[in-house]
């Protein structure tokens, strides 16, 4: 194993704090009481977690609908995160946001987003402030194979491209978009390959193997920070759970496939690679998840413990 | 053609709202071959709000097909196709996806029949859900068909009940021009009596849905529900009110409405719709204008609040008028 | 701070309207190195309006940056440049072009301040010129601003003459939220008197352009001008018109309009937008409301009419306003 | 020479009754009298001639701004055409749509059009419709290189593709967008690469040479007819004049590089082929000449005695 111990547990703490963090969510929101909807990321937590490993607190990232993993990755309170995704005052923007709109500006995080496609051309505008300012801050942008059939992607990327942003547009291609198969709707399904049509490179990485991600974004952001252009990061991976919480996700998806899909989990992954290469050991690791544990528990109480919202406050913010 | 004598010869169900839609398209779609259906998710999988169940199967991939992510594209074919001599059905599912669309709809659908000099038909079908239902949230809440309306050479329909949504779309459906087909997510599941077989509720004629004589209550979509139960609870405090459902913003039935106001003196506009320079102005300022003598009182208009759509359910509520709110206006302006 | 008060202090030149918008971002652009300027043609050429005239020699490839035919990700670039700290004016050029952009201005810009509880401003400054002007025909002529003032969170701004555009620019670009900045083509060549330096000009704040007691009219942008053609005609008939120009119409002075309607009693709202759910449905519902005693007449709005722009010289002419045809719309008001 | 003599003559009567008439237009417009703004389209004939003469009169196209080309290979009555671009009542569309609106459904034609990439996802539905019907038809979206960075031209062609549409999307590269070098925005501008990203083939063509571009196009249109699916031809070209006429062209590009291009004039290559291969003589292409210069002054005629619009009718036609 290439990596050293301290990054393989970063990126396994990394990747244990969305999954617990997520399906604790899962576990109060079919208790009933969380509005809305919910999009979880389980089973895609490799890609947030190595490409936000190579980030600072300083960039940005922009994301999507199934965005609690970014969120948590890029350095969003689990609390705060916790508590707004259940619409109360002490979510990071006071429970008006929700799931779908997260946005923390102390750790450059540009926002979870209902829009298909919007984060797109925002992280190449986050950059091109990036280069106003002389900042040298990057950003990133998540999305799904969905986005690639949009407009928002073509237009975003495309720019990027010709104006040489520090921006890295990194692909989670779980083969879905609700229950369309990506095939069913697209004559070419190989994402990477689109980078071409832009004149920017385009990388295929396996999505479930988190060090191999770390790895290849570490390289675009390294070449985005010199000036070197964008990159587009296709990340193959897999939702473990449905479209929505509440989608059993097996209507459109054989038995098979899922199964064979939860056997490349990325965090098993991980583990079983940092125990066989004698890295580091079991105990190690379970310490990490009784940390997370800890750190998931707090973040749930944070947000059970918050007051409701006031209903005097709804006009609020409309401008700044 | 009056609805009343239709029925007599029909049989009347009782079906989910949404349901009634896909009736009135599967009838289309069978009567007229030129008729596809074209949306995200409307396939095999009959639609996010099974708003196409069953027509995958009856139809077939070419004349019912799922599409990508690309609702500007989606639009674009709609149009191109429906100048090509088909009459497509274009499916935005959440209105607040139609955004990248607006350019093929506002410089392509409506103005191209105008600016051919009559020589293209642009028979165009758009359909989309909007509306504020638990806590969906700033992008998928959002009632902006005001702006369809601002658009000469776009109909805009508003379907509130599962009779009307069946008549409206056929209606849609036959019309030679382009047709905004908005629904209502609430509505989806509700039940209501339907006619069997064909019939068609014209565009441009508002539905009184309840007599009444002290106040008139314009309302659109969801909120004509809302209307109607405010109005029960306000006969028992001894206030009549009439309650009008335009069913078509445009083409606007001015004519009932203002008979309306002319015998209540009193209007009071509901709109789920944000009220500046929405729907809501439009109406008002038409019954200011050609009322004008008419009215006893200003015009009262109650919209949601000036705000994006909070996710917060509190502050949701806060911002979406409710029965009990246009019981409270409707009490304001008889004592004005 | 009062406009005359400022000019007191500073040299008054006659300035083409588009060259007092140059000037207004120039030096804002030297006072602050976060703004930046993007769009079609805007580099080297200069503008297609010479809207941006030695703006890149000035400022160079990175802050002044031509842009490929990319409405969406323009806008989409503005949104997250702003949020990310620097203040972007996107260039739209023609307004007609922005409809691809719809969803970044209404979904993310419109939108985020709100969403985040005001944790993230977005400000950006959307520039667009409107109108119809020599016969361009239905794709670069709309005037759909009532669009986004129909979306909570969007400030938009009809600057009427060289001096406003200067002053409401340099709001525009401090303001901290997304502004729309919505130039009339018409006015680009037009001389007035502009201040050197620095002077703002408050958004909300209406401009009384000519004071009368017989009939108000409000008018935005190029109306301002027929409408001032058509008082001037009116006052040798001995009718005394006030002719108001709002300058934003969000947020909107309704106070100024109030005030007058309450002296003279009789309103007409000459808009080239569509009438349909537009700002001068909107004016008409508010004043309706909350100027209903005060009005001697129906409130009368005369606009563009009903069709997309037809290329024809004839048929454009008889689509739009024009001074006699407000002079003919005052007389019947008067006579009311 | 490949061609047979009838092909090579039509195809240079097509050209030859654009390009003039469009002198004849510029003649007019330039006395003062034509409103609005027209975009000529000398020095690109080759290419809507040497594709249109591979459809049918049912077949579609849609098309552009700098349309007239695309009108009149497409079998727009040249009358009609040139009174509409006028603005005058005997126009194809009575002078209500001028040079960016030109609609014949009488020949399939389905529009120039004022907004840059609208037309190509209108041409896919034009090819869906095609399907539907069962009717054998095929559609043509004629761009620009402006319009390849565009929304509409992603989502059109990517939809195409997925769909297998009977559809040809033909690319004139004249390698500017008004003042706006295509290279100054855009990574990647070989538009016919692009083609690979959407899985349909992109071909590059010489855009001045009309016999290749109506092999090249014949063949795409025989695989659509086919159901082999949509092609993606990029035809590099030049603009002899400015953007619109008004604009010297001059400003932004070298009169070396404009000098260049009009010695590869598309029409007097064709002129100069046929000869020298002995496929026809001077005689035959003077005839042609002649017999376009009698039409164009018929069309002008035709436009000019036109009856003035009547404004009584301007609120007919807004609903079908
Ligand atoms: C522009 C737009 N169109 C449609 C939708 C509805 N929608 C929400 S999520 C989704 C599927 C997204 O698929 P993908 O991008 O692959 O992301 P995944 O859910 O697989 O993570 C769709 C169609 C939307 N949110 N935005
Ligand atoms: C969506 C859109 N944005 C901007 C414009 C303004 N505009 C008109 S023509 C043109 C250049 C088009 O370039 P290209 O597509 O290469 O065609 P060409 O003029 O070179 O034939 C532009 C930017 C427009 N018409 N539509
Ligand atoms: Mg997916
Ligand atoms: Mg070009």
């Amino acid at each position: 194993m290439e990596a050293t111990k301290d990054l393989a547990l970063a990126l396994y703490r990394s990747m244990r704090r969305i999954r617990e963090f997520e399906l604790r969510l899962q576990q109060v929101y079919r208790s009933g009481v969380m509005p809305g909807f919910i999009h979880l990321y389980v089973g895609e937590e490799a890609v947030a977690s190595g490409v936000c490993a190579n980030l600072t607190r300083e960039d940005y990232v922009t994301s999507t609908h199934r965005g609690h993993g970014h969120a948590i990755a890029k350095g969003v309170h689990m609390g705060e995160c916790f508590a707004e995704i259940w619409g109360k005052t002490r979510g990071v923007n006071g429970g008006r946001g929700g799931s779908m709109h997260i946005y923390d500006p102390s750790c450059g995080f540009l926002g979870t987003n209902g829009i298909v496609g919007a984060g797109v051309p925002m992280a190449s505008g986050a950059a091109m402030a990036s280069l106003v300012k002389g900042s040298g801050q990057v950003a990133v942008s998540f999305f799904g194979d969905g986005a690639v059939n949009n407009c928002a992607f073509h237009e975003g990327i495309n720019l990027a491209a010709a104006l040489r942003l520090p921006a890295i547009f990194v692909c989670e291609n779980n083969m879905y978009a609700t229950e369309t198969p990506f095939h069913r709707v697209t004559a070419n399904t190989n994402v990477a390959s689109r980078g071409a049509a832009y004149g920017l490179p385009g990388i295929s990485v396996d999505g479930n193997d988190v060090l191999e991600i770390h790895k290849v974004a570490g390289e675009a952001i390294r070449r985005a920070r010199a000036g070197d252009g964008p990159t587009l990061i296709e990340c193959t991976t897999y939702r473990h759970l449905g479209h929505f919480e509440g989608d059993p996700g097996t209507g459109y998806r054989s038995k098979e496939e899922i199964a064979e899909w939860k056997l490349r989990d990325p965090i098993e992954r991980l583990r079983n690679a940092v125990v066989a290469s004698r890295l580091s050991d079991a105990q190690d690791l379970n310490a990490i998840d009784s940390e997370v544990d800890v750190e998931v528990e707090q973040a749930y109480q944070f947000a059970a413990a918050s007051p409701e919202a006031d209903a005097a406050t709804v006009s609020q913010f409309v401008f700044a | 053609m009056s609805a009343s004598a239709i029925e007599t010869h029909q049989e009347i169900r009782e079906l989910q709202y949404v349901d009634a839609g896909v009736e009135a398209l599967q009838e289309e779609m069978r009567r007229d071959p030129t008729i596809f259906y074209i949306g995200q998710g409307i396939g095999k999988r009959g639609g996010n709000f099974k708003q196409t169940r069953g027509m995958w199967d009856e139809f077939g991939d070419l004349r019912v097909r799922d599409m990508p992510i690309s609702e500007l594209g989606q639009v674009g074919m709609g149009v191109g196709a429906a100048m090509a001599g088909a009459r497509p059905v274009v499916d935005i599912v959440f209105l607040d996806m139609i955004m990248e669309a607006m350019g093929q709809i506002v410089e392509q659908a409506a103005t191209i029949h105008y600016t051919s000099n009559g020589k293209i038909k642009v028979p165009l079908v758009v359909r989309a859900a909007m509306g504020a239902v638990r806590c969906a949230g700033p992008h998928h809440s959002r009632c902006f068909y005001s702006w369809f309306a601002h658009i000469p050479g776009l109909k805009v329909v508003l379907p509130s009940s599962s009779k009307d949504v069946k008549g409206l779309m056929k209606t849609a459906i036959r019309d030679d021009g382009p047709v905004m087909f908005i629904e209502h997510k609430f509505f989806y599941n509700k039940k209501g009596p339907v006619p069997s077989g064909d019939y068609l509720i014209p565009f441009g004629q508002a539905n009184v849905c309840r007599k009444g004589k002290d106040v008139t209550i314009l309302a659109m979509s969801l909120m004509v529900w809302h209307a109607m139960e405010a109005a029960a609870k306000l006969e028992q405090e001894g206030i009549s009110v009439e309650v009008i459902d335009p069913r078509t913003i445009v083409p606007f039935d001015e004519q009932t409405l203002l008979e309306s106001v002319h015998k209540t003196g009193r209007l009071l506009i509901v709109d789920e719709a944000q009220q500046f320079c929405g729907f809501s102005a439009e109406a008002a300022a038409i019954v200011a204008s050609k009322g004008f003598d008419d009215l006893d009182a200003p015009i009262r208009r109650l919209t949601s609040l000036a705000t994006p759509h909070p996710f917060n359910p509190v502050l949701e509520t806060a911002m979406l008028p409710s029965p009990e709110s246009i019981a409270a206006e409707v009490r304001r302006l008889v004592s004005a």
